[in-house]
């Protein structure tokens, strides 16, 4: 006897089948198959690279999706420049578990026609991204089988913390500050104030504020503030 | 007569002609009941409108639209003015065809319609949702001019769905083994985010409802997860599956975006809570004081680990506060408004405002944040904001600490 | 395999095809963000409107819509589904060119733009508005089909303005021989009305914003009177002008309307506190229950005079009763949600709700009001509400005491 | 000096007089003047009977103003078929302060042009109703010297009470009902039901209800109840 009776009905396998398309890093939900670089190429020239661009390299629609790794990164599982740069981070660099890539690209992409890509076109075009970024080779094959192996090759594999309390919500805050009152140490002047030309960047202010109340929107069209 | 009376009038002044002159609305005849079946702003607050930041997403599908907290007045965002965060579009799904499906570590996977799901024990709970990246745009330094860029990915309201535990319960999950759970969207992007058991267990809500009608499209018609505290990523649109698990899923925006640059160049992953943070929505950036005298100065506070406990404001840029009035309900998870009294004397001043929550949580100075998370993060920033009273009465964004 | 695997399925079935094939919006790319810069309900939604009853009233410009009670959720009241009742039509008036006078027994009569009201210090809460007429064609016999009719002259907001009491004091009221205030209107009704000077005082507010955003038109933008507890009537729309005086005004809708015909031929003046109230929005009358099996059944309670404490419900008619969750917050004066488990067994059945408030009042039945007021009264009733099931499934509005 | 400084001015005598309108019971706020049953029969007819009837009995925009009152009433200053009768109540039914009439037509009749009238118009025509409700004479001349007088004419001027707990927050309520839980008395059966023809009487119940949900409005177009 159910609680609710009369709600809801078993979900058929096939159904189940149909909407159960994550991967894990364990990668548990893993579809067997196999894509090869050169199929990847294929796929990422006719279906991806008009945004992403022919070597994951476009700025245009999203940050790269290629660039940034190296070698000692790869050896490393840690991406040097992350460490030290103040770089825009592409794609490669920050990703740590390959099944992301994976399951977002099957879900996902390409974009105004996801869920679109066969499962050896998704293999395949991971493939090839990881072979733009240097980390496979050109003749490489990713499977089910070898995919694991493939996950110890990712420049960033290290690169992930999880210990920290913005998880759990009886978690600590990073930071302890103190409600001080009355006569409190404060640094002098403003350490950042609004760059002149991002006053009217927003466009007017004027038109982005109510015309009644005791406050009125700045006009920011071609007048300095005062 | 009273003090007022000195404001004297130029001799001869019979009066304001607004008022001598009867208006029109006082000697004619106005529209009738529902001339509007469903109703509308007025046209004079057409400026209020949620609107993009030029430049922060390549493309207008897989972006932010901004709530103009600067013209909002309370804790509940008015539907038409809720912030959107889409990451492939926004759509208008028939609620006949939606369905969700419960898998995973359950005894049972079960398929719910919405009608099965509405006819389920019920809740409504008013919550804040605030996107993990609103205020990112200042990690740095000062960027945008308006609160409405500065902090309007946040939005509130009185949601009205099930408990996730009832559909947990109902499938006869894993209670042993299920330590997570995934929650996935039906629209292109079908996001995906993990949400660890103890939170699904707690308050998390599958909700159709907000602000007492069907939730909006953009909002996630017709059903939607509602994670109270957590940033609004998690709060999975058009929702129409939730999987039970043993591991998190590293989901693309939990292993590529959403994620904060620690300094020594490692990524923190699951950053989920929205820590406890206020800000002045009124006066503020990019508004000009009328005149000198008195003024109320408003804003919100919130947490995302419970009650708004107390409020504070400086007007001296942080050297003293005052305890501003919370307008209650003051609830868990939820925006607290905040108002106190000033009086404006014309010469220069720094507003700012400090919440405390009920862990005893100290909203911090962007300083504090940067001296333990770096510059390069965009994430949680729930620093301290700073608005600067100019001479002329003009407020602009300032970094003060 | 758990109870529900008993269910079985067609042979062959393979599944529902809303889920085996993958609905458009889960393969392509939807709309962007601002798509619509203040947005609107979806397209699905559209039945839910505000409408008048027909015959109840001669003309639309002093009528009545009604809110779609049986199709809203929680206790905040979409803005653009919030009931309407004008006596001289609406206005969608300049704010700029609007004014309130405060005059009357005060030391300084003074004018204030709305630039300085919203300059004053500002409060928010959220409070039911009730018409004092709301199930006033209920009072006989059962005379309407569905909740909207009979109880949709209900809405509940937060509403932000300034207290009524710190205009008073700005202006030096006289608290000695200061006993009422009148409220009167911009329109062409320039509706007046009384307010006694302990209410004036206590929680009364005037208002300019409700649910986040400015008043809508028909809601009296830019500035209403918010009298909490109080029969909707009060609550002046359009707000011109608050005078001091010793005496009530007995105003038309004072002396000619909202008065109640007791049974000794009598009428009763200034009746104006909406006593506590309840009635289950969903199933109610007009619906049709799908199928047998479990329903969450939801309604409303609120009183004029404080915070709903209980609200039992009963399905047999009034034989017994359960007590049912209240969702928080419970708010004086304020709408409360209530929700209840029911297991439909597809027989007969009759739904009840009734709420009690914090001064221990019990909701009454109607035969109890009619003991007191006799039959011929239009307002204040605020009898317990019965739906009766068929076995259909339909439920209709019948009266049982 | 202020509590609020910058906030609200004093409101000048012209602007006070413009809006200052109400008139009170005790006739606080009414103007002097006067005006006559003939000049307000003039008004009534081109002003008010299209809606109102040339006797003020329309029923067609609003119940009718004039009639159901007798000379017994005006003696007695209560209206007997309010005790009685249930038919529909007219205006002068009810009644009981002529300063409610004055101020009610001064500042919102007629209806599409409200505050149109002058001082005398409202005078002559709150005393033409009154004549056709045969409380004054077609000769009287109605003015603020005598209107006191004539308020002890209106036939319901007895007819209101103030005596009840609905206008005190604090006062009682009406009914004290108790909240039985278990094994209540009640009626048998329902003491009335949706009459068959009220069933559609607001449209097809189908559209006003969600299409989705455990509930789906009932068709009510062209069918029975089921
Ligand atoms: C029409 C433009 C378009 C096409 C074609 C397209 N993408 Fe994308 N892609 C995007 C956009 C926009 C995003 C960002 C989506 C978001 O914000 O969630 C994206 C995101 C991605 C990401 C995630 C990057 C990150 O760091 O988050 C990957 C990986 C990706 N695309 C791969 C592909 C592949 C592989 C294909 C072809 C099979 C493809 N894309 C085709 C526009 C496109
Ligand atoms: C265009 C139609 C129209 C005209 C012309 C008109 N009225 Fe009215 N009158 C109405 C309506 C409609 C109402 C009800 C208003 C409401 O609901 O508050 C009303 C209400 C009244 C009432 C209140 C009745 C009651 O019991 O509440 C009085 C008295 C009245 N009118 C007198 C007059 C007089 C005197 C004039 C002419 C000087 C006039 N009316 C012209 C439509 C009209
Ligand atoms: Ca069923
Ligand atoms: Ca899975
Ligand atoms: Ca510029
Ligand atoms: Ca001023
Ligand atoms: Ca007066
Ligand atoms: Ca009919
Ligand atoms: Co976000
Ligand atoms: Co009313």
């Amino acid at each position: 006897q159910t609680t609710y009776p009369g709600v809801g009905r078993p979900a058929t396998p096939a159904e189940i089948t149909a909407w159960d398309i994550d991967v894990r890093p364990d990668f548990k939900g893993l579809p067997a198959g196999s894509g090869s670089v050169a199929k990847g190429q294929v796929v990422w020239e006719s279906k991806c690279a008009s945004c992403h661009g022919t070597f994951g390299e476009s700025n245009e629609w999203f940050a790269p999706i290629v660039g940034g790794t190296t070698a000692e990164d790869v050896k490393a599982g840690r991406v040097k420049t992350l460490v030290t740069g103040d770089v825009s981070r592409t794609t490669l660099m920050k990703l740590s578990t390959i099944s992301t890539l994976w399951d977002y690209i099957n879900r996902a992409m390409p974009w105004t026609a996801p869920k679109s890509l066969t499962t050896e076109e998704v293999y395949a075009v991971v493939a090839y991204i990881l072979n733009l970024g240097d980390i496979l080779p050109s003749d490489f094959v990713l499977s089910n089988e070898n995919i694991a192996q493939v996950q110890e090759k990712l420049p960033n594999r290290k690169g992930m913390r999880r210990d920290h309390g913005l998880w759990n919500v009886k978690g600590p805050g990073d930071v302890r500050n103190v409600a001080c009152m009355k006569d409190c140490p404060v640094s002098s002047g403003p350490a950042s104030s609004l760059p002149e030309h991002a006053r009217d960047a927003h466009g007017n202010l004027a038109e982005q504020n109510r015309p009644v109340g005791g406050v009125r929107g700045a006009e920011t069209t071609g007048k300095p503030a005062l | 007569l009273g003090a007022q009376a000195a404001i004297a009038q130029p001799p001869g002044y019979k009066g304001d002609s607004a008022i001598l002159e009867l208006p029109e609305h006082s000697k004619g005849l106005g529209q009738p009941v529902a001339a509007r079946a469903y109703g509308e702003p007025s046209k004079f607050e057409k400026n209020l409108q949620r609107r993009e930041s030029p430049g922060l997403t390549r493309v207008a599908a897989a972006s932010v639209s901004f709530a103009p907290l600067q013209g909002l007045f309370g804790i509940i965002t008015p539907n038409g003015l809720h912030f959107e965060r889409h990451h492939q579009g926004w759509w208008d799904i028939d609620p006949n065809q939606h369905r969700l499906m419960v898998m995973g570590m359950v005894k049972q996977a079960k398929v719910y319609t919405m009608d099965d799901l509405m006819r389920l024990p019920s809740m409504s709970r008013m919550h804040f949702i605030e996107c993990g990246a609103n205020t990112g745009m200042e990690w740095g330094n000062v960027a945008v001019p308006t609160v409405q860029y500065s902090h309007g990915m946040l939005s509130c309201c009185e949601f009205t769905g099930v408990k996730l535990s009832t559909l947990l319960d109902d499938c006869g999950f894993d209670r042993k083994n299920g330590k997570f759970v995934l929650a996935e969207g039906a629209d292109g992007s079908s996001m995906t985010r993990t949400i660890p058991m103890d939170r699904a267990l707690d308050d998390v809500m599958v909700a159709w409802a907000m602000n007492g009608e069907m939730l909006r499209p953009e909002n996630g018609y017709p059903l939607r997860l509602v994670v109270p505290g957590i940033q609004g990523v998690s709060w999975v649109k058009w929702l129409r599956r939730i999987e039970v698990g043993d591991e998190p899923w590293g989901t693309k925006d939990e292993t590529l975006h959403y994620i904060d640059l620690m300094p020594d160049g490692t990524h923190r992953q699951y950053t989920s809570i929205q820590e406890c943070k206020s800000v002045i929505t009124t006066p503020s950036g990019g508004q000009t004081l009328l005149d000198k005298g008195f003024y109320n100065v408003t804003g919100l506070a919130w947490s995302g680990r419970g009650k708004i406990t107390r409020v504070d404001v400086s007007v001296d840029g942080g050297r003293n506060w005052k305890t501003a009035r919370l307008e209650g309900p003051t609830l868990t998870k939820c925006l607290t408004r905040f108002n106190i009294d000033w009086v404006w004397n014309g010469g220069p001043a720094v507003l700012q405002s400090r919440a405390i929550d009920e862990t005893g949580y100290v909203q911090p100075k962007i300083n504090q944040l940067r001296a333990t998370r770096g510059t390069r993060s965009i994430y949680h920033n729930n620093a301290i904001q700073s608005w600067k009273v100019a001479e002329s009465g003009e407020i602009s964004n300032v970094q003060i600490y």
